[in-house]
């Protein structure tokens, strides 16, 4: 077995993903982690067929997975998510029950609620990160402070994508490990994204969810295929984007830094002292700043400077 | 659930080859809470993805047991110059007596047993020293009906931690058709060393697992109860199942005794357990066991089993008026108000 | 704005934790960067943090706070509705909140009030806004049930959300929605006389040319087209309304507000005045981070 | 508030072995192994521990009296109260125990 099995989901025709997804012996590999994904929802192949097109797949299951995804209806209305596995004794991870036409956002929400709060191999921050040959950077932010948007813009200025939503720190070497999945995109940032990297790049627009209109910009081959390279961080950023305001560049000391991180990782406290020694060691390693900017194009230039100034 | 699971989950069948039935095992240990138990008996064993997935449940009890310890230490502190010496139950003994049970498995939260006469003090002293009630409880209704016909007092939360402690001042509730003796188990509760902390010996740790399981709540895990009582069972020497038997005469747990070896014959063959039951004057209900299997194997009627097993419960705990009072009250509120959302990993 | 009002509409942005680590943050290091441990400054700094100190600041701060715990402590929040609140509803899932006076007989609103209402709302939520079993029945078609909201002007529309522009977040509606000026209370006068509304024999009846409505009927109280929700001065746990699965559960009258909440965030996300809005907007967030 | 019984008399101790501290400027982040927690103090808090460290158990005077001289201060400048304050804060997270617990 191994990676000689698996060929891009696109390659596959639609019957044999559709069957493996009801079978559940749908097995995707994502960075470092392998999903094994259930479902019979329509919607979602052709999410699947359109974002993940490039992601290496296979219909059988070679071996046992991190994640394990069902998309399923609880009654004939609606359908929502629920992962098969449970993180907590009477802890469920929660999910909005979507319509059919939103199975994409359900999944995406239900990947990334798993890899939080169940695999315990990383220490998961909620950031988003990208990395060239000399090293990551690392942006700590909650959805809002447009970090996915900085994120895409990132990408195009020679990064590869390592994650969007959570920073995964790899405990033994304290660098970050790749999980290159689609980057959310909401509202006016998806016009944004589209024009600088392409409309064949994002997924079609997904209006009326909870976070207002979603698409997403698909992970490149290259982030794909480099998923198996952690990078070290470089540069640590806590974005906001602060229309009214100034723009501005503040460093952090390294215990402010740590008092920033802890509160936005996801199971920093499950980890224990092995979380705490990466975490400190990454801090570290690289220059901590809190930025603030009125517009992308500003973000841009304070990260370029300050990625200049570190050695990036 | 297939019936042999539980074998392999204690290591008595060897992990299924097929790779899907491996994938829903692992899954139905995760979702029942037993994921760390079987890590503890397959992790060394295993490689590749295997070990990744049972890796998970090592972190997870491991972050509990050392929780556990932390909080024995706050207990110890909250009593200090009282001279109470609470007895540790469940989980939390099995992990501070480091038996097998212990290995791997999830602690929740911390089930204590004190002395009537101590429970105001014991009361006092938790909530001055940060504990505090739920929401959840801290009405009139729940205060008085634990307080009047519960065997513990409402669930008490740290403030700053969010940790449990269910305090028990007996072994079943007042109103509980099962008499059990409680006073027999609280006297006969052992020193735990090092600790100004008492345990129950290995045999009462049992008889209180079986009662615990079979004559108390409905079995919401019923894989972890009878992994559980498989290896507390195990830890009785051969020698002292008379002394077991005789112990449950004492303490009036015949019947659970014999629910659980059913349990330990019927998911483990263990002949120990038969020939034990079969010596046994007293049967077992098999309503009961009925329930228990389809709770635990078979999903379509898990739903009705689990109905039975409450109301069974209730029955065990409380007279039929004050069972049909109780019942209607609890559903009034459950419409009237919304669940409590749950609490993230390790803040349970 | 005074301080304590200061500090509530702190804690109630979205990142409340690492707002309150940014205040302790002060106390723990007081403003000191790096100064020579002799110096005067020095000392000073550490004087400054003793006196918060003994004032009650804490000396000891614990990064318990994983982002899973956040999420969970997010769906603790709880604000209170202002008083005098109401949410008048139409048959095809508008809503006007407002504060106005708007007599009812149970959920059948006062005729004569609605058209003064609906023209001094706070809020106003188009067509679709809310859910079917909030919607009162339909009355029999008349020539004037047409949507006079669709035939406004755009700009007439802005005005209307004009406030939603004061950006004092929930502690401009701590005050019950005073925070408006009254200039913008007669944002929509030129009344056309569409304001329709029927009684409960169907009857229609028209605005005179100050926006209020003449009835032609007796009982006074819109059975139909109409209903309007007291939610006056109600506390509202949004977390209650979340299933252990994470789904809205909404029921009671708080309930319609907080689906008209939803709404909000949707368009506005936790800007403007709506009560309560950012407590929405973090458990959104929770259900979906 | 306080994580159990204690008096004026109580001995207080330091858990020294159970935690790692790093000091950075004037701020001290530290890890403790018991309870999985990380905690930042100020040159107080952590004083207090490192004198508690230092000298072994002692009861609140005698700790401000260590605190004062270690940490060149007055009474004026950091009252016994404050001190008292400072070690239940950290009974509280049982970074220093009353000894005979």
């Amino acid at each position: 077995m191994g990676m000689t099995d698996f060929k891009p989901l696109g390659e596959y025709d639609r019957r044999a993903i559709i069957d493996a997804l009801a079978a559940g012996t749908l097995e995707m590999p994502l960075g470092h982690f392998t999903a094994r994904i259930k479902a019979q929802v329509n919607t979602l192949v052709d999410f699947l067929y359109d974002t993940y097109r490039d992601v290496p797949v296979k219909t059988e299951l070679s071996d046992v997975t991190d994640i394990s995804i069902h998309l399923r209806a609880p009654s004939i209305l609606r359908k929502y998510i629920r992962t098969q596995v449970i993180p907590d004794p009477g802890f469920q991870v929660p999910a909005v029950p979507l319509p059919t036409s939103m199975a994409a956002l359900a999944f995406e929400m239900g990947v990334n609620l798993v890899v939080a709060l169940k695999c315990c191999r990383f220490v998961s921050c909620h950031a988003g990160v990208v990395a060239n040959e000399k090293g990551a950077i690392f942006m700590c932010a909650n959805s809002g402070g447009g970090k996915s948007t900085l994120v895409s813009v990132l990408m195009e200025d020679g990064y590869r994508l390592l994650s969007d939503e959570f920073g995964l720190l790899c405990m033994e070497s304290a660098s970050l490990a790749a999980y290159p999945r689609p980057v959310s995109l909401k509202n006016v940032s998806i016009d944004i994204v589209r024009q600088l990297s392409g409309k064949e790049w994002i997924s079609p627009e997904l209006s009326g969810t909870p976070k207002g209109k979603i698409a997403y910009r698909r992970a490149r081959p290259d982030d794909i295929n480099k998923a198996h390279l952690s990078a070290p961080a470089k540069l640590i950023l806590f974005p906001s984007f602060n229309p009214i305001g100034g723009h501005y560049a503040r460093r952090l000391s390294v215990s402010e830094a740590v008092m920033r991180l802890i509160p936005s990782s996801t199971n920093y406290h499950l980890l224990g002292e092995k979380a705490y020694l990466a975490l400190t060691k990454m801090v570290a390693g690289a220059e901590v700043y809190e930025i603030a900017y009125r517009s992308t194009d500003e973000s841009l230039t304070i990260v370029r400077d300050l990625a200049v100034k570190v050695g990036l | 659930m297939k019936p042999d699971w539980l074998k392999v989950m204690v290591g008595k069948l060897p992990l299924p080859n097929d790779t899907l039935e491996r994938c829903q095992l692992l899954e139905f240990a995760d979702s029942h809470h037993v994921l760390g138990q079987v890590a503890a008996v397959w992790a060394p064993s295993v490689n590749g993805k295997t070990y990744d997935v049972l890796n998970n449940g090592l972190y997870r009890a491991s972050f509990d047991h050392g929780m556990l310890r932390f909080e024995m230490g706050r207990i110890e502190r909250a009593f200090i110059g009282s001279g109470i010496e609470p007895i540790l139950l469940k989980g939390a003994s099995y992990v501070a007596k480091g038996l097998k049970a212990g290995e791997g498995r999830r602690v929740s939260d911390i089930d204590i047993l004190v002395s009537e006469e101590d429970l105001v003090e014991v009361e006092r002293l938790l909530l001055a020293a940060g504990w505090a009630f739920d929401e959840a409880t801290n009405n009139e209704y729940d205060q008085n009906y634990y307080r009047t016909y519960m065997h513990e007092l409402p669930p008490l939360r740290h403030n700053l931690r969010r940790t449990v402690i269910d305090v028990h001042h007996r072994i079943l509730p007042r109103t509980s058709r099962v008499g059990v003796n409680s006073a027999a188990f609280i006297s006969g509760a052992i020193k735990l060393p090092g600790h100004n902390l008492k345990v129950l010996t290995e045999i009462d740790t049992f008889l209180h697992s079986a009662i615990h399981t079979f004559a108390d709540g409905s079995l919401d895990t019923p894989a972890r109860s009878f992994i559980e009582l498989h290896y507390l069972f195990a830890d009785i020497p051969v020698a002292e199942h008379q002394a077991l038997l005789e112990r449950a005469h004492i303490v009036g747990a015949e019947m659970p005794l014999a629910a659980a070896l059913w349990g330990l014959k019927a998911y483990f063959s263990n002949e120990q357990a038969q020939d034990l039951l079969s010596d046994f004057k007293l049967g077992v209900n098999p309503i009961v066991c009925w329930a228990y299997m389809h709770k635990l194997e078979n999903v379509s009627t898990a739903k009705l089993a689990k109905l039975l097993l409450y109301i069974r419960s209730h029955y065990l705990r409380m007279s039929l008026p004050r069972l049909t009072w109780h019942i209607l009250t609890k559903s009034y509120k459950r419409l009237t108000q919304r669940p409590n959302l749950p609490l993230p990993p390790g803040f349970e | 704005m005074r301080l304590d009002q200061l500090v509530v509409s702190l804690l109630n942005v979205r990142k409340s934790f690492s707002i309150a680590y940014d205040l302790k943050w002060i106390v723990l290091r007081g403003n000191m960067q790096n100064s020579n441990k002799q110096s005067e400054l020095y000392k000073a700094h550490r004087r400054q943090l003793l006196r918060m100190g003994a004032a009650g600041m804490p000396m000891v701060l614990t990064l318990r706070a994983s982002a899973a715990e956040a999420l969970i402590s997010q769906l603790q929040c709880v604000f209170v509705i202002p008083k005098k609140t109401k949410i008048l509803v139409d048959d095809e899932g508008r809503a006007w909140v407002g504060t106005k006076k708007l007599g009812a007989d149970g959920n059948n609103p006062k005729t004569k009030d609605i058209g003064s209402f609906k023209d001094k709302a706070d809020y106003v939520f188009p067509a679709g806004s809310v859910p079917e079993d909030y919607r009162p029945d339909a009355c029999a078609p008349n020539p004037c049930a047409d949507d006079w909201l669709a035939k406004m002007e755009p700009a007439e529309i802005d005005s209307m959300f004009a406030h939603l522009t004061d950006n004092e977040g929930d502690y401009l509606a701590a005050e019950g929605f005073s925070g408006r000026s009254d200039d913008d209370d007669d944002d929509d006068d030129d009344d056309d006389g569409s304001h329709c509304v029927t009684n409960s024999h169907g009857h229609s009846v028209e605005t005179d040319s100050n926006g209020h409505i003449v009835e032609d009927d007796s009982s006074g109280y819109a059975s139909c087209g109409y209903k309007v929700y007291e939610v006056s001065n109600k506390t509202v746990k949004p977390g209650d309304f979340v299933s252990g699965s994470g789904s809205w559960n909404l029921s009671g009258d708080t309930g319609l507000y907080i689906a008209l909440s939803l709404q909000y965030a949707d368009s506005h996300g936790d800007a403007g005045g709506w009560p309560g809005i950012s407590c929405i907007v973090s458990i959104l967030n929770y259900l979906n981070p | 508030m306080a994580a159990g019984p204690f008096s004026s008399e109580t001995l207080w101790v330091a858990d020294v072995a159970n935690y790692t501290i790093n000091p950075h400027d004037d701020v001290f982040l530290i890890f403790h192994k018991l309870s999985g927690d990380t905690h930042i103090l100020n040159f107080l808090s952590a004083g207090i521990l490192e004198v508690l460290k230092n000298n072994g158990a002692a009861n609140f005077q005698t700790i401000a009296e260590w605190v004062w001289a270690f940490l060149d201060l007055t009474v004026e400048e950091c009252p016994l109260d404050l001190v008292e304050k400072t070690i239940l804060q950290l009974d509280d997270v049982a970074l220093v125990l009353p000894q005979n617990g």
